[in-house]
């Protein structure tokens, strides 16, 4: 009972319809079969490129997309199981933050009303208290009482999502899923919500599921990090051993093609040849063997699974 | 302050301001911006947004649709003819055959309602006058060589079959259809994954080496910067910032900005519990403090920081930088060791 | 709704355009005539004068007499009530009973969507001239009945509109952040959905009025319009074009104070198109 | 490609079934059926022996079913009035009704794109002012009040072009036109204006895309701009705008056949409605219903057509 939420054999299929009576031929598997768990106070980094299920995992779990199996505890608590008043107040523990600030916040709310709606959902607190903790809230995330009144589109992009923070924050969740909160932010202000968010993990205690496509934002800002492949995990690891020992091919193919901000340091980029197959046919074997260097017979046959080989360290790959 | 152009360059800019109309008022939103590019170079210009590094760019090719931008002053010399001044017919020469851009958003950067193979003879018909079937041929030639397999098939596809990363290879086999001397790359892959922006990346480089190429390349990053350029112009809010070789930009930047940019963004090859942050944002053109305009965010700023608006000056071996205290700067780098 | 910040910048935006300005006091000046009808002139809409028949406009009557004497100034400030009430009523049904039926639609889709969409496909299918004869010769001759059988066409109006907004509305992050807070369906719909619909809303509604008070006309022209005695300008087009020769003024006035009222409509709900449109606005 | 276009062609049926369902019900809730309009000199014997006759004593979904299956067949049924099978009235009415429509949307279309292209290229210039405020005339103009200017000035006052009348086609095309000129311009003035508007609008937000700016950077002439890249992307909204519009061109029709007196479907269904001709009505909108129908997914198909990305299966 030692993680706050576990995850296990989480699996989304959308069907894939032809012909002129739209008959259900296949499976689009947007996630196929993952598992992980993050700690109290934990940050679970998840990378990995475009369309390849990160997002959808992110609001699996929290029911935002209702997932096709899999199961999801929270503190033990199978999510899946919970008819809709149950959900909704499991839902105090668990917030989302988006990438877009500008499509994040309904604009037609004022920041007063904004940060008080969850509150006041969860009847968590009402009138001066009310007033009082949205206050407390703006200080927290660093933006001051006088902006109350405001409306969205008179911030800036950093501003908005300090008030998306601060918007998640007022219900105490214990774990936020952040996706890509800094990706569509400018440099010097992506660093400072980053450092915003790690303070309020030192101070509150939440643990972040933490999506994004930027090798560097995840490493810096997570405990442990997972790397997905069109849909399955392929490699799990705390940060620094992703970074400084990653065994899966994709990874290593994945951290060679950071740029690395330093002139003098001639990184070799390993070029991933070969075509992305396709998921809405079937597939056979280990879906990077059409692209992967070390491709045995055994890849194009039979799936890896995700398997320990260290402590802490899980790969899906049978050359490891 | 007029002088003569400088032989060194292919492309020079000269004190190009650039404005947009808000609210029906034309506000400047880059300032006496100047700099150039040499042959076979690739220059670096970073910023982040709203600091005019792409605007400044588009006025390069008269790209930018007026109304609402107006280019209030400056000049931009292409082999010695100001390209401002001249007519839009001989403009329409010198775009795509001997300068040539591509853009951030491959998924809208090409027409959608008609094949890859179209939209490339299109150019190459037009500048280099050859028939139909040559310039598929040399279509099929300029696929090749940015890496995309089965060329000849490929010219028969419409954009939407193909990926982002595939998208931007045609973008960028078409600008350099006929072999211009100077490719604009503004934020090429910025929307791309990781992966392919390493392969886009690898594929300038080559083209640079292989072709002769001159590369102004435009991006917010600086990591990327630090992989492909030569040179780089740092620009804020407007304004020429910092211009220096990469090495003297890496090791020795001269401006708190840049210095603070690069404080700011996480590495992968370094722990660090908490980054630097550059406080406040970037103003916005209509709302400019006075002085510098960095100094609202500056560690550094002083008295004088607020009254009067540095020059951009030379500090040495050409490094160039727009700021009173750049000496203070270098002193407490070298006595950090 | 939540305009109060936003509210001053439209209005700004709005009152810098010439012709919106022109819309907006038309709308105005012909919802005041429509208010005090013929009170605003000296004569009675309806009192024939058998000796001032077919009298051409004078400084005495303003826009002539009819076949029957009757002042035309003072019916047409008479009919103005009928026709921009029949603007007005139609366009409220079409608009409350498109949006509600868009917004579920849109929102929950699954087979509810389905039949309601192919439902409103068939009603977009009939001709709306047609559908309206239809529906007003089977609820038979009231006022009422003419609000109705209006307003029913132009339900698939705001159908198709409010139900593509929806759909793209739902799928926003701030409506799944919404539910994530644990937002019931209803409130994220009123609350989050239709708000940021009002623009495009308050717009079609302007233009719907027009396409209805053009509707209106008509069918009052082909004589199954509003009963006798009342009179909206679409009936007295009917009854002027036989007189088209003897008395063109009776064609001419009604007529041109139709267009005069479709114009400020169609001014106004372009300007507010403009003024209001959030994606310009934005940033 | 073939797929799609037989999945659109199936979508048809669904909403032709609902039109039927829709135009039978209305018909259906009518107070009194065709027997009530003999009127009441009639013998009760004779509403009897009507009823039975036309099969009114029979449950509604059996007339339905009848009325349906015999459309099928090509029998629309016979008029109350006349006695006379309707399918030869529709024979006789219907190709005035199509000349009318077609020659609006002709002309319409012939001037309209090209001056909404004018105006979006010219923006802000006298061309584009003059062609808006032409267009928001055009737009809110009733059209019926139109033909009834039209009248005024050129047959009352000019004696240019007769007023009413028709004159079939076979019989003498010169009398035909001048005799159609009128009513066409009159309906199809709005159509033209709508049309202009929405070519204008598509194509400043066409001109607004990325690829515009893409085919200036490659040095393309502004005419290659617009003439080839700009002009098939604005076509998309534009066709829909003329598909939508036909609809309503058949609704104003109704009128305009009104006021110049043609004996086109339109008027037939008017003139049917006075006098409670139930048989004739119902098959009449059908008619019509069916042609905009056809006419939506022709459009749709068209679409596809001039879109790569619609036509082609959708690859992730």
């Amino acid at each position: 009972m030692d993680d706050l939420i576990q995850v296990s054999g989480l699996k989304k299929y959308y069907p894939i319809t032809s012909g002129v009576l739209k008959r259900v031929t296949g499976h689009y598997k947007a996630v196929d079969d993952v598992s992980f768990s993050i700690g109290y106070g934990q940050t679970f980094g998840l990378v990995g490129e475009s369309g390849c299920g990160k997002t959808t995992v992110g609001k699996s779990i929290l029911r935002l997309i209702e997932p096709t199996d899999g199961q999801i505890l929270l503190e033990g608590k199978d999510l899946r199981a919970m008819n809709s008043a149950q959900l909704r107040s499991a839902r105090k523990d668990m917030q989302i933050i988006f990438q877009d600030p500008y499509s994040s916040l309904n604009p037609r709310m004022t920041v007063m009303e904004l940060i008080s709606e969850p509150m006041k959902l969860h009847n968590l607190a009402s009138g001066s208290e009310l007033q009082d903790r949205v206050c407390n809230l703006l200080e927290t995330v660093g933006l001051s009482r006088i902006e109350m009144k405001k409306y969205p589109h008179e911030f800036s992009g950093g501003q908005r999502q300090r008030i998306m923070i601060a918007r998640a924050l007022s219900v105490q969740p214990k774990i936020i899923v952040c996706d890509e909160p800094v990706s569509a932010l400018d440099v010097s202000i992506q660093a400072q919500i980053l450092n915003l968010m790690k303070e309020l993990q030192q101070n509150l205690g939440i643990a972040y599921l933490f999506i994004a496509h930027g090798m560097p934002v995840v490493k810096h800002i997570s405990h442990q990090v997972g790397v997905m492949y069109l849909g399955k995990l392929v490699e799990v690891a705390d940060s620094e051993s992703i970074f400084s020992n990653c065994l899966h091919p994709y990874t290593q193919a994945l951290m060679s093609a950071v740029p690395i901000p330093d002139p003098d340091v001639k990184r070799k980029t390993m070029i991933i040849k070969g075509e992305v197959p396709n998921l809405a046919e079937k597939q056979e074997g280990c879906l990077f063997a059409g692209r992967c260097s070390r491709c045995t017979a055994r890849c194009r046959e039979e799936a890896p699974i995700l398997r320990e080989v260290e402590s802490g360290h899980q790969v899906a790959c049978h050359c490891v | 302050m007029k002088q003569e152009t400088n032989q060194e360059y292919l492309l020079e800019i000269k004190d190009l301001t650039t404005a947009f109309l808000f609210d029906g008022k034309p506000v400047p939103v880059t300032v006496n911006v100047s700099y150039g590019i040499k042959k076979g170079e690739i220059l670096g210009i970073v910023g982040e947004s709203g600091s005019g590094k792409s605007v400044t760019v588009k006025s390069v090719l008269r790209l930018l649709p007026s109304p609402p931008s107006s280019i209030l002053n400056g000049e931009i010399y292409f082999h010695g003819q100001n390209l401002l001044t001249l007519k839009e017919k001989e403009m329409q020469k010198i775009r795509g055959n001997k300068i040539s851009m591509i853009f951030q958003e491959p998924m809208t950067s090409l027409n959608p309602v008609y094949t890859c193979g179209n939209q490339i003879t299109e150019t190459i018909m037009l500048h280099q006058h050859l028939s139909k079937e040559e310039a598929l041929k040399k279509a099929a030639r300029m696929l090749d060589l940015v890496g995309i397999p089965a060329p000849e098939s490929r010219l028969k596809s419409y954009p939407h079959q193909l990926s982002g990363g595939m998208r931007q290879r045609v973008m960028i086999a078409m600008a350099l259809s006929c072999e211009p001397e100077l490719l604009i790359a503004d934020e090429p892959t910025t929307a791309l994954d990781p992966t392919i922006q390493a392969q886009i990346i690898t594929l300038i480089k080559e083209l640079r080496d292989s072709i002769g190429l001159s590369v102004m390349y435009i991006t917010h990053d600086l990591a990327v910067v630090a992989e492909i350029c030569d040179r780089v112009v740092v620009m804020y809010a407007g304004m020429v910032m910092e211009i220096a070789e990469i090495r003297d930009l890496f090791h020795a930047p001269l401006h708190p900005y840049t210095q603070g940019l690069m404080q700011a963004m996480p590495r992968i090859n370094q722990q660090s519990e908490m980054l630097y942050n550059i406080p406040g944002m970037v103003p916005h053109a209509t709302q400019m403090p006075t002085g510098c305009r960095f100094q609202p965010r500056c560690p550094y700023a002083t008295e004088v920081c607020s009254q009067a608006c540095p020059e951009l000056v030379d500090a040495g071996d050409g490094h160039m930088v727009r700021c009173f205290h750049y000496e203070k700067l270098r002193k407490e780098r070298v006595q950090n060791g | 709704m939540k305009y109060e910040s936003n509210f001053r910048k439209t209005v700004k935006k709005f009152f810098r355009r010439k012709l919106a300005v022109v819309g907006l006091v038309i709308c105005l000046v012909m919802l005041f005539v429509a208010i005090m009808g013929p009170s605003l002139s000296s004569y009675s809409p309806s009192e024939t004068v058998v000796e001032d028949r077919y009298q051409p406009p004078s400084s005495v009557h303003l826009f002539g007499t009819d076949d029957l004497g009757r002042d035309m100034f003072a019916r047409i400030l008479d009919g103005a009530r009928i026709t921009v009430a029949v603007g007005v009523g139609s366009t409220c049904i079409a608009l409350v009973a498109g949006t509600l039926l868009g917004l579920l639609a849109g929102f929950f889709g699954g087979v509810f969507d389905t039949v309601i969409s192919c439902f409103m496909d068939a009603l977009w299918a009939f001709p709306a001239i047609i559908l309206a004869l239809a529906i007003n010769t089977v609820l038979g001759p009231s006022l009422l009945n003419i609000f109705i059988a209006i307003g029913v066409v132009y339900i698939p109006d705001f159908f198709r509109i409010v139900r593509s907004r929806t759909i793209t509305i739902r799928e926003l992050e701030y409506v799944i952040g919404a539910r994530a807070i644990g937002q019931n369906s209803i409130s994220i719909l009123w609350h989050y959905v239709l708000p940021n619909m009002s623009s495009t809303l308050i717009v079609q509604t302007t233009l719907c009025c027009a396409k209805a008070v053009i509707a209106e006309a008509s069918l009052s022209f082909l004589g199954l319009g509003v009963p006798l005695p009342m009179a909206s300008w679409g009936s007295m087009l009917k009854s002027g074009y036989p007189l088209l020769e003897r008395a063109p003024w009776l064609s001419l006035f009604p007529g041109i104070c139709i267009m005069l009222l479709v114009l400020g409509l169609n001014f106004l709900g372009d300007g507010l198109r403009d003024a209001l449109d959030v994606r310009i606005r934005d940033d | 490609m073939a797929k799609k276009i037989v999945r659109k062609v199936l979508l048809m049926l669904p909403v032709l079934f609902l039109v039927s369902i829709i135009l039978f019900t209305l018909m259906e809730v009518l107070p009194g059926d065709a027997a009530y309009g003999l009127g009441s000199d009639v013998s009760d014997e004779y509403i009897q022996q009507f009823r039975e006759e036309h099969g009114l004593d029979k449950p509604a979904y059996v007339r339905y079913l009848d009325w349906v299956t015999n459309m099928l067949k090509g029998d629309f049924g016979v008029s109350l009035i006349s006695g006379l099978p309707i399918i030869d009235r529709i024979k006789v009415r219907f190709p005035v009704t199509l000349e009318l429509t077609l020659l609006s949307m002709i002309v319409a279309v012939v001037i309209a794109i090209p001056a909404g292209i004018l105006s979006a290229v010219k923006r802000n210039t006298l061309p584009d002012y003059l062609t808006s405020v032409l267009a928001m005339v055009g737009v809110t103009i009733p059209p019926f009040w139109l033909g009834m200017l039209m009248v005024l000035l050129f047959s009352i006052t000019l004696g240019w072009l007769p007023a009413s009348g028709y004159v079939e086609l076979t019989e003498s095309v010169s009398e035909n036109l001048t005799r159609m000129i009128m009513p066409a311009l009159a309906l199809g003035t709005q159509f033209a204006a709508t049309v202009t508007r929405q070519t204008r609008s598509a194509f400043l937000e066409t001109l607004d895309q990325d690829y515009i700016v893409t085919a200036k950077a490659k040095g393309l002439p502004q005419r290659v701009v617009i003439w080839k890249h700009a002009l098939r992307n604005a076509l998309i909204p534009i066709v829909t705008t003329i598909g939508m519009q036909t609809g309503r061109l058949f609704g104003g029709a109704v009128v305009i056949e009104t006021v110049f007196t043609l004996p086109g479907i339109g008027r037939e269904i008017v003139n049917s409605i006075l006098l409670r001709d139930y048989p004739v009505v119902m098959a009449l909108i059908m008619i019509v219903a069916f042609i905009v129908i056809v006419i939506n997914t022709l459009i749709d198909i068209i679409h596809g057509l001039i879109d790569p990305r619609i036509s082609q299966s959708q690859q992730r």
